[in-house]
């Protein structure tokens, strides 16, 4: 059967999702990283709703990505803040500086 | 009469009550008046009551007092039987008691604790009462054990001296552990006689003759036996039998009078009279019978060897006892129960007599009890030598002394008896008539003759003792010579029927009285029998060695050396008991102790669970090291494995 | 029967009492210790009532109160007591007056604190053996907890933390299985009526688990043999009045519970399991007494005294199972008399033990230390309490004519019936008990006077006098004439040894 | 192979890579810009399947503002690029394995057998009149209007919140403050002061 | 579809809530430093307002409302209740320290009206949207408020670390949701609960409902996904951490309730194995670090963890005697986390924050009051008779023995005697050892009244919970 299936970009969104997921934890160095890496996995997400959506012949799914996106924008303001209110504190966004409580 | 009886027992305790806890007030003499009044009552009261029971032969009475409890049907109760035993242990118990009183006036003066010992004593007297009043099992063990406590305070009375307070607690313990196999023995007769009653219990006892009770699985042993066994072993305890008679010498670390009332001529009988009093069941068991003429046999006869080798003057007598206790229980094995109950009571007045006469002799001395350190003090004190001498003759059996009939009876009826054991116990006892008076006399003439070994100072102080002290002597020796003489009724005469059960079978004393014609052929009869001359040959013996030649005692305490040091150490048994008794005791309680609560339940069931848990925690918190991309780990391993879980491998899907 | 909330009264005026004690010390203005005395005397008075409205007659519940009080699981807040719980709700009030006498000169720290907390567990105690609803139990029973924890910890020795912690761990961990069993049989039964549990029919498997839960939390209570081991720390760290209620009441709380739960609940579990419980109760005996001889505190020394004790009720409470194997079920005497043995060991436990405590306590106040080896011949300067000790160890080693007797006698008479070597060894008591009681007496009470310490020691005031000779007169009474307190038993004890011996099956 | 699945697989690849690069990438800057790149083939994906309103919003909202912001952080932080240190490569394996898994088990649901076009044919295209744009914003304010508002007010929690933490008054700066220069009168500006001579046996 | 005016009706107490927010915001501009206590007053007030306004407004029975995104049920009424009050605690007892510490700013307090907002709305959404949504407006108004005091380290450090977790948890329910809306075809919680049913590959919505079980578990702070949990209560200001570790508690349950039960009830069966090891895990792990801490909050995490582990084992228990029990336990845990935070506030002072455990050292000899009211909080927490801890653990407990998961129940027993030892170790810090402290504790009225209402209240709903249970029983289905 020709044409692309919807399992492609359920894939598609699966591997990205999980580059995601692997950059938050082998990224050691900067906390940037990992607010786009957030943004990556919405990306992935918003994929898999826009796929749905169009595959189950649905609005709702597409209404849903409109909504993660605002909410995503909020996310990395109120994201990039923290950053800025961490470095200023400590004048670096280095992850593994950010281990003064344990246990 | 049931006042009478129970003004009899409460009189002594209202005494004691007065002089314990009012000591203070009442004063020194208040003390002795209210107890010598209480016991004094009692004592009289015992005539009245003997006047009505034996004299005029009225019916035994048989009621309690009041109901402690009923469970499950068992009454458990208060209350007296007064038959004809009963009376005569009434009469002995208040009458050495009464002296006793007296006596102590004199010997306790200058004691500190006066009221106290009056108190005690009084309180002892009630507790005999109840014991020996008692119409069921609760009771007497109530009794049973009341004298116990107050034999231990006694002994402790000088609660300073090491000794004492050491020999209390080891009388009180040696105690309990007869009491210990009483307890079983009553536990035994609740279970199948479903009463505590004496009267129900015997009368169906006879059913239960064959009834069988397994102790080891696989093993049917008698019941009776079982019972009979466990209740002796109460009385071994109390009366002093091998291997149970270590506390009785040490005891003697108490003062003199009690020696004499507790030690010597009533609480110590308390197992004699038990086991006379359960004859009914006593005589079902061969078994037991033979146990306990075995037993009495050893005590008679080892006992006796020991107070060959005491110095002190009242561990003599202390041995004395022993070995007359086992005389008596002799008795009870060979079934002469009226016999050995005769004995009790001629030995209660020349014990107590002899008692007293020490203690009369020791306030003399200055509380110098060593005999080596005495001698020659026949002239100082003649009315305590002269009492003396009859107690002496009337304990080796002297004829026409009271001990000579209650002991010559005894060893005819060991003699007849054909019970296990017979044999064994009847060259026991023979022989123990010649150690008897071997050491009785030894002691007599260390004391009262040879020379004077005591110093100076003492010597210079030397007096017979005052009057309150003589007159209970005097007293006592009336019946020490006396008392015999009632062995007519007593022991071959119906005085017991009804009382006393003896299976035809086993009954020696029917057997003796067929060739008993009246005390003065007794007498002659007791003449020509060996006992008298083995009883004569230790006299004669003691005087040759201790005044004539005492190089003897000497050169024979060295060429026997081995013999002479296992007496000495008294066979071993203090030391046996010490280590391993009461060392095991504590080894084990240590064993448990350390090893199983400290180590292994605290250690490391206890602590050692909040140590795991603690040890986790440090562990476990490593987890968190406060990086991020640990902590993302941790949730995307956690997605992982619900994930792996949920999708690929669960059972059932 | 009364119109007055007889029960409610005793629970609450206590508990009221205590916070308002604990109110007016706040600031030290107001002097706790006449108030809390009042409260302690009302309250025990206030049992008495029990005492004499209460039909020996019966073996049914008797001042019943029944209110609406979590409807949801129908938990109601259900009181009555019978002939098992009545005895022991007098004794906690009787030792609670003690208790607030014992402590009236001699806690200086926080009195009010302190006096507020024997209150309010006094009325949590009272509402532990009254209650006839699970839940209401569990709740009092739990509540119980933090004064005692409270008591310990703050007015205890030095090692008081570990003590009191450990108390507390252990008691939760054996409670929280029980409530687990409690809920268990509330969705079986629907509601949590102790009388509906009762009647609550259970297979096997259900009641040997059951009956494990309630062990637990019994066992630890009791405390049987081998999880003892927070008594002897709890007792030693614990103040004179803590031990007292500790040992007095707190103990037996593990016994009624088997009484009131594990008997009546899980019968056929108890019987397939009763060897345990003999076998644990006669370690404790046996084992325990060996380890109290070997003691040289002697609040231990008594602490393990009462394990051994308490072996002696648990082993009495569970006769009844043996007995019937022997006879086939046909004939069950010896069980009643096991049990009202076992009942009647508690009540005199209380007082024995509790006296001997407070005794520590004289000792401890005028010499601050617990050790036998730094007493030795206090008869010389205090010949009255050396009186007073002498009788408790008396009393404690069992002497007839002590309470301590009566409950061994009937528990050994009984116990023979089942078995030779259940008595055997149990009576070994008899032996064990004086060599421990008698040995501690010789050491501390008699002999020369040890060292000057105790040359300075003075004897017992009039309050300690009062105290210890009220618990003397119990003791004697109840050893002189047991009957009044075993005729208010009997008929429930009958009834539940009749209701046990039928399988639930 | 049509067109359209050449054209997903090609966009498909890149963003694949995009992405890659953006975890990769030691420059944050870098790293910025691939994701921009990334966005930019999501929307062209995104137009394969008919959101064009959510494409263009993408690249407008993300790309234009979002990364925007990402860029001005990355360089008003001015972060050094961190040197690749061991810890990356001793992690690195574990970050492929665990990745590798994961995609594994979630291709395992999501691939043909369950999403295939067996199940689910690819719905036919639209007309050319058919606006998306018109279509979402009908149940944006009818159906969905409640979530379009919550919408509102997370977006105002954000400035708020990215205003509360940044926002600070630098000490040492100098701002004018009109209404307190409108209240400032003669007198307030000189102050006359008596000072008491230093005698010197004051101590 | 259209939307009648009178579905606005049932949205009047977020209307309010929103209104009030904004015009607080609005205000606080043009207050002065010293009148800044008037923006504290009218968020209390707008916070009591709405507690009348729900409590008027509330109808019996289910209204749906905005095309099935709103639900207006009697369990929201009970939780937004609970969450308003709990939220009125928090905001009393921040006061004073905000104020000692120079961060007494309106928005601090219009932030927390916004994560009220927030709760009410996910507590009353129908529709994965409203969820997602409500969710979202709660944690960004979180993380704001845990970075709130900016010169603090720790506060960025664990703001940091809570967004970045929380957006990755965010990422895998928005997942999960997605695959859900792919099986199902919708996103209407009533429409997916209805299809779940007939969906032809029941391991596509396994798989769906793994991350959303992920995503909430992350929320409530269950194991594996708790890591955020201990750091962000100890970095943030003690304020915050009461506002997190209480009200959202709430709100997380009314999430699991909407999510779980009410949407993947046909799937009862996989979520009850997940949410099993899941509740084991948080009280195992909760309870044994806890012991380890020496930092009050952080501990206070840890048992956050394991009561979060207890509150899951009602919704495990899956009857409505279940979740009763968790709405109970849910509450009443908010209220007793509030008290506990409450207490820390109240001992600390500027430039010392009682957080650490030996702060509370000899605490009875210094305020016996204070020190009382802590260990009704603490023994409430262990779970000790008469306090509401109690009863919210008998009732979980009943629930799952019902279900005959005698060995869950005992599992559970276990872990709750190990934690009983922390708690009562602090009862042990507060009454049995000496003070190092000497600095008396300044009393302040209102927040001595609060503290004690708090405490006082978990006593009485200890003594009577009857009402509290029968309230919790009767608003489920």
């Amino acid at each position: 059967m020709e044409g692309i299936a919807l399992s492609d970009y359920l894939i598609l969104g699966a591997v990205l999702f999980c580059l995601s997921v692997v950059g938050i934890f082998i990224n050691r160095k900067n906390v940037i990283i990992l607010l786009m890496a957030i943004e990556l996995m919405l990306l992935a997400v918003n994929i898999n709703f826009v796929a749905f959506s169009y595959y189950l012949g649905d609005t709702s799914g597409q209404v849903f990505v409109f909504f993660i996106l605002t909410v995503a924008a909020a996310e990395a303001a109120i994201g990039l803040a923290i950053l800025v209110v961490l470095f200023r504190n400590k004048q670096t966004i280095n992850v593994d500086d950010l281990g003064s409580m344990k246990g | 009469m049931e006042k009478i009886y129970l003004a009899i027992v409460l009189s002594p305790l209202i005494g004691a009550m007065l002089a314990g806890f009012l000591g203070k007030a009442i004063g020194r003499s208040g003390a002795h008046w209210a107890t010598i009044l209480g016991v004094g009552t009692a004592f009289v009261l015992s005539l009245v009551v003997f006047n009505h029971i034996v004299l005029e032969n009225a019916e035994p009475f048989n009621g309690s007092v009041y109901t402690w409890m009923v469970s499950e049907g068992i009454k458990f109760e208060i209350g007296f039987l007064i038959d004809k035993l009963t009376v005569l242990m009434m009469l002995v118990v208040t009458f050495v008691s009464l002296m006793v009183h007296i006596y102590t006036i004199g010997y306790m003066r200058e004691d500190p604790g006066y009221q106290r010992f009056f108190s005690y004593i009084a309180l002892f007297t009630f507790a005999m009462l109840m014991l020996v009043m008692s119409n069921n099992f609760l009771q007497l063990f109530f009794g049973w054990e009341a004298v116990g406590l107050v034999s231990y305070l006694l002994i402790g009375f000088w609660y300073t001296k090491p000794t004492a307070i050491y020999a209390n607690m080891k009388a009180f313990l040696v105690n309990r552990v007869g009491d210990f196999g009483f307890l079983l023995g009553i536990a035994a007769i609740v279970m199948h006689f479903n009463s505590l009653d004496y009267a129900e219990v015997f009368a169906m006892a006879p059913s239960l003759v064959d009834s069988t009770m397994q102790v080891l699985p696989g093993k049917d042993w008698s019941l009776m036996s079982v019972i009979c066994i466990c209740l002796f072993i109460g009385a071994m305890g109390k009366s002093a039998q091998v291997p149970l008679h270590v506390w009785l010498p040490d005891s003697m670390e108490g003062p003199t009078p009690i020696s004499a009332l507790i030690h010597a001529a009533t609480m110590v009988t308390a197992g004699i009279f038990m086991v006379a009093r359960m004859s009914p069941l006593f005589e079902l068991s061969e078994t037991a019978l033979s146990f306990i003429l075995v037993i009495g046999s050893i005590t008679a006869l080892f006992m006796g060897f020991l107070g060959l080798v005491q110095n002190d003057i009242k561990r003599v007598v202390a041995y004395s006892t022993l070995s007359q206790l086992g005389y008596m229980t002799v008795a009870l094995g060979a079934s002469a129960y009226a016999a050995g109950i005769f004995h009790l009571m001629t030995h209660a007045f020349f014990k107590a007599l002899l008692f007293l006469a020490a203690g009369s002799v020791i306030i003399a001395m200055h509380h110098e009890q060593d005999m080596r350190k005495m001698g020659g003090l026949k002239k100082y004190m003649p009315i305590t030598y002269w009492t003396s001498l009859v107690g002496s003759l009337a304990l080796i059996g002297f004829p026409g002394f009271s001990g000579f009939f209650s002991k010559d009876t005894i060893i005819e009826a060991v003699h007849a008896s054909h019970l296990p054991g017979a044999g064994f116990a009847y060259i026991s006892v023979l022989i123990g008539v010649f150690v008897t008076a071997l050491y009785s006399f030894r002691m007599f003439f260390l004391v009262f003759h040879t020379e004077e070994r005591m110093d100076e100072h003492t010597r210079s102080h030397l007096h017979e003792s005052p009057w309150v002290v003589t007159l209970p002597l005097v007293l006592l020796a009336i019946p020490s010579v006396f008392a015999g003489y009632l062995i007519d009724p007593i022991v071959f005469g119906d005085f017991f029927k009804d009382i006393i059960h003896v299976r035809p079978e086993h009954d020696v004393i029917h057997h003796l009285g067929e060739h008993y014609h009246g005390i003065m052929g007794f007498v002659t009869h007791g003449l020509k029998t060996l006992p008298f001359w083995l009883a004569l040959s230790g006299l004669i013996t003691a005087w040759f060695i201790y005044t004539r030649k005492p190089q003897i005692a000497a050169n024979a305490r060295e060429k026997l050396s081995f013999i002479h040091s296992v007496l000495e150490n008294k066979y071993g048994f203090d030391r046996f008991n010490e280590i391993v008794f009461a060392g095991g005791a504590r080894a084990i309680g240590w064993f448990f102790w350390k090893l199983g609560d400290v180590l292994l339940i605290d250690g490391f069931f206890v602590n050692g669970s909040a140590k795991v848990v603690s040890w986790l925690s440090g562990v476990v918190r490593q987890v968190q090291s406060g990086y991020l991309y640990h902590y993302a780990f941790s949730m995307i391993i956690g997605l992982l494995m619900l994930l792996s879980w949920f999708l690929w491998l669960r059972p059932g899907l | 029967m009364t119109e007055w909330p007889l029960l409610n009264l005793i629970i609450w005026t206590p508990i009221l009492g205590g916070f308002l004690v604990l109110f007016l010390s706040d600031n030290d203005r107001v002097n706790p210790r006449p108030v809390a005395l009042a409260v302690a005397m009302i309250t025990f008075l206030l049992s008495l009532l029990l005492y004499t409205g209460f039909d020996n007659s019966t073996a049914n519940m008797q001042f019943q109160e029944q209110y609406n009080w979590i409807p949801v699981f129908n938990i109601t807040y259900h009181l009555g007591i019978d002939g098992i719980s009545m005895p022991l709700i007098i004794l906690t009030t009787f030792t609670t007056v003690l208790v607030v006498l014992a402590g009236w000169e001699v806690i200086k720290k926080k009195p009010g604190q302190y006096l507020a907390s024997f209150l309010i567990m006094e009325g949590l105690m009272v509402g532990v053996f009254s209650a006839l609803d699970a839940m209401l139990f569990y709740v009092f029973w739990e509540g119980m907890l933090i004064p005692m924890f409270l008591i310990i910890g703050i007015w205890g020795g030095p090692n008081r933390v570990y003590a009191t912690i450990k108390f507390f761990l252990y008691t939760f961990l054996g409670s929280v299985f029980m409530l687990i069993a409690l809920i268990y049989m509330q969705t079986k039964a629907g509601s949590f009526e102790v009388l509906d549990f009762h009647l609550l029919k259970l297979n096997m498997k259900e009641q040997i688990l059951i009956f494990i839960a309630f062990l637990l939390a019994f066992a630890v209570k009791v405390p049987m043999w081998p999880v003892h081991t927070w008594l002897p720390d709890a007792h030693v760290e614990a103040p004179t009045g803590g031990s007292v209620i500790l040992a007095a009441i707190m103990l037996k709380i593990g016994g009624y519970g088997f009484l009131r739960f594990s008997l009546p609940i899980t019968p056929d579990a108890s019987r397939e399991l009763d060897w345990l419980i003999i076998f644990m109760s006669l370690v404790a005996v046996v084992y325990i007494g060996f380890v109290a001889l070997v003691q040289s505190d002697m609040k231990k020394l008594i602490a393990y005294s009462s394990i051994a004790h308490m072996g002696f009720v648990t082993l009495g409470f569970f006769l009844l199972f043996p007995i019937m194997e022997n006879t086939g079920g046909a004939d069950l005497s010896g069980a009643v008399m096991g049990m009202e043995g076992g009942m009647i060991q508690m009540i005199s436990h209380g007082f024995i033990s509790g006296a001997l405590f407070l005794c520590v306590g004289v000792l401890y106040d005028r010499m601050h230390s617990r050790e036998i080896g730094d007493y030795g011949g206090v008869v010389n300067t205090m010949p009255i309490f050396a009186a007073f000790m002498v009788f408790f160890a008396m009393a404690n080693s069992g002497l007839p004519g002590t309470s301590g007797f009566v409950g061994e006698f009937m528990i050994i008479l009984a116990s023979f019936k089942a078995n030779f070597w259940f008595a055997f060894l149990a009576a070994t008591t008899l032996i064990l008990g004086a060599a421990y009681s008698l040995w501690m007496v010789k050491r501390v009470v008699f002999g020369d006077i040890g060292n000057e310490e105790v040359a300075k020691l003075t004897d017992v005031t009039a309050r300690e006098k009062l105290i210890l000779g009220t618990l003397a007169v119990a003791v004697l009474a109840l050893g002189l004439w047991p009957a009044p307190l075993q005729e208010v038993m009997r008929a429930s004890v009958e009834n539940l040894v009749s209701f046990i011996s039928i399988s639930k099956l | 192979m049509s067109f359209e699945q050449i054209v997903f697989y090609l966009l498909a690849a890149i963003l694949v890579f995009a992405a890659t690069r953006v975890i990769t990438c030691r420059n944050p800057v870098h790293a910025v810009l691939h994701l921009v790149l990334a966005f930019f083939t999501c929307s062209g994906l995104w137009l394969l399947l008919e959101a064009e309103f959510l494409a263009i919003t993408l690249v407008l909202v993300y790309v234009g503002a979002v990364m925007v912001l990402f860029l001005f952080v990355v360089m008003m932080l001015d972060i050094n690029v961190s040197p690749l240190n061991e810890g990356y490569m001793k992690y690195l394996p574990v970050g492929i394995v665990v990745g590798l898994l994961m995609v594994m088990e979630i291709f395992l649901v999501v691939r043909a057998k369950y999403f295939g076009l067996e199940t689910m044919p690819a719905p036919s295209r639209h007309s050319a009149d058919y606006s998306n744009t018109r279509e979402l914003g009908r149940v944006l304010y009818t159906d969905f209007v409640y979530p379009f508002e919550i919408a509102a007010v997370i977006l105002l929690v954000a400035i708020i919140a990215a205003i509360v933490l940044t926002m600070r008054r630098r000490p040492g700066t100098r701002h004018q403050d009109p209404a307190k220069q409108v209240l400032a009168n003669p007198k307030s500006r000189i102050r006359l002061m008596n000072p008491t001579a230093h005698t010197g046996d004051d101590k | 579809m259209s939307i009648e005016a009178s579905e606005f009706r049932l949205l009047i107490p977020e209307i309010f809530v929103l209104t009030m927010a904004c015009l607080i915001l609005i205000m606080d501009l043009f207050l002065d430093k010293r009148q800044r206590h008037i923006t504290y007053y009218l968020s209390q007030a707008t916070v009591l307002l709405t507690i009348v306004l729900t409590f008027v407004l509330k109808e019996p029975g289910v209204h749906l409302a905005f095309t099935g995104t709103y639900i207006a049920d009697p369990m929201s009424v009970v939780l937004k209740i609970a969450i308003y009050i709990i939220v009125f605690l928090a905001f009393l007892y921040s006061r004073y320290y905000l104020e000692l510490r120079g961060l007494f700013k309106g928005e601090y307090y219009v932030l927390g009206l916004f994560a009220m907002l927030g709760m009410m709305i996910m507590v009353s959404a129908h529709h994965m949207l409203t969820i997602y949504l409500g969710l979202e407006l709660l944690s960004l108004c979180l993380y704001a408020m845990v970075a709130f005091n900016r010169d603090a380290y720790s506060c960025s450090e664990a703001a940091m670390k809570y967004f970045v977790l929380g957006a990755l948890a965010s990422g895998m329910l928005l997942y999960g949701m997605s695959i859900i809306y792919g099986a199902t075809g919708s996103l209407d919680i009533s429409v997916i609960s209805l299809n779940t049913a007939t969906v032809e590959h029941p391991r596509v919505l396994t798989f769906g409902l793994v991350f959303l079980v992920v995503g909430l578990a992350f929320k409530l702070g269950a194991v594996p996904f708790h890591m955020w949990v201990p750091d962000v209560y100890q970095g943030a200001p003690t304020p915050v951490t009461l506002f997190i570790g209480s009200a959202p508690k709430i709100a997380a349950f009314a999430l699991v309730m909407r999510v779980l039960v009410e949407s993947m009830g046909n799937l009862i069966d996989q979520w009850q194995d997940m949410l099993t090891i899941i509740a084991v895990l948080s009280l195992a792990l909760g309870n044994v670090v806890a012991i380890a801490q020496t930092n009050l909050k952080r501990m206070l995490a840890y048992s956050t963890i394991s009561h979060v582990g207890f509150l899951l084992l009602g919704i495990i228990a899956g009857t409505s005697n279940g979740y009763a029990a968790s709405m109970f336990y849910s509450i009443t845990y908010a209220l007793m986390a509030a008290g506990a935070f409450g207490m820390i506030i109240v001992l600390s002072r500027a430039g010392f924050e009682a957080d650490k455990i030996d702060d509370f050292k000899g605490l009875n000899e210094r305020h016996p009051w204070y020190a009382f009211l802590m260990m009704i909080l603490m023994f409430s927490m262990a779970g000790v008779p008469p306090t509401v801890g109690f009863y919210a653990k008998l009732n979980v407990l009943q629930a799952i023995i019902e279900q005959d998961m005698i060995w869950l129940a005992g599992i559970t027993v276990f872990f709750s005697v190990i934690g009983a030892f922390y708690y009562i170790r602090m009862v042990k810090i507060m009454y049995f050892d000496d003070p190092v402290e000497t600095q008396p504790i300044a009393s302040r009225f209102d927040l001595d009244f609060g503290v004690t209402i708090n405490s006082l209240a978990v006593l009485f709903l200890g003594l009577f919970p009857g009402w509290l249970l029968a309230v919790c029983s009767t608003t489920l289905p």
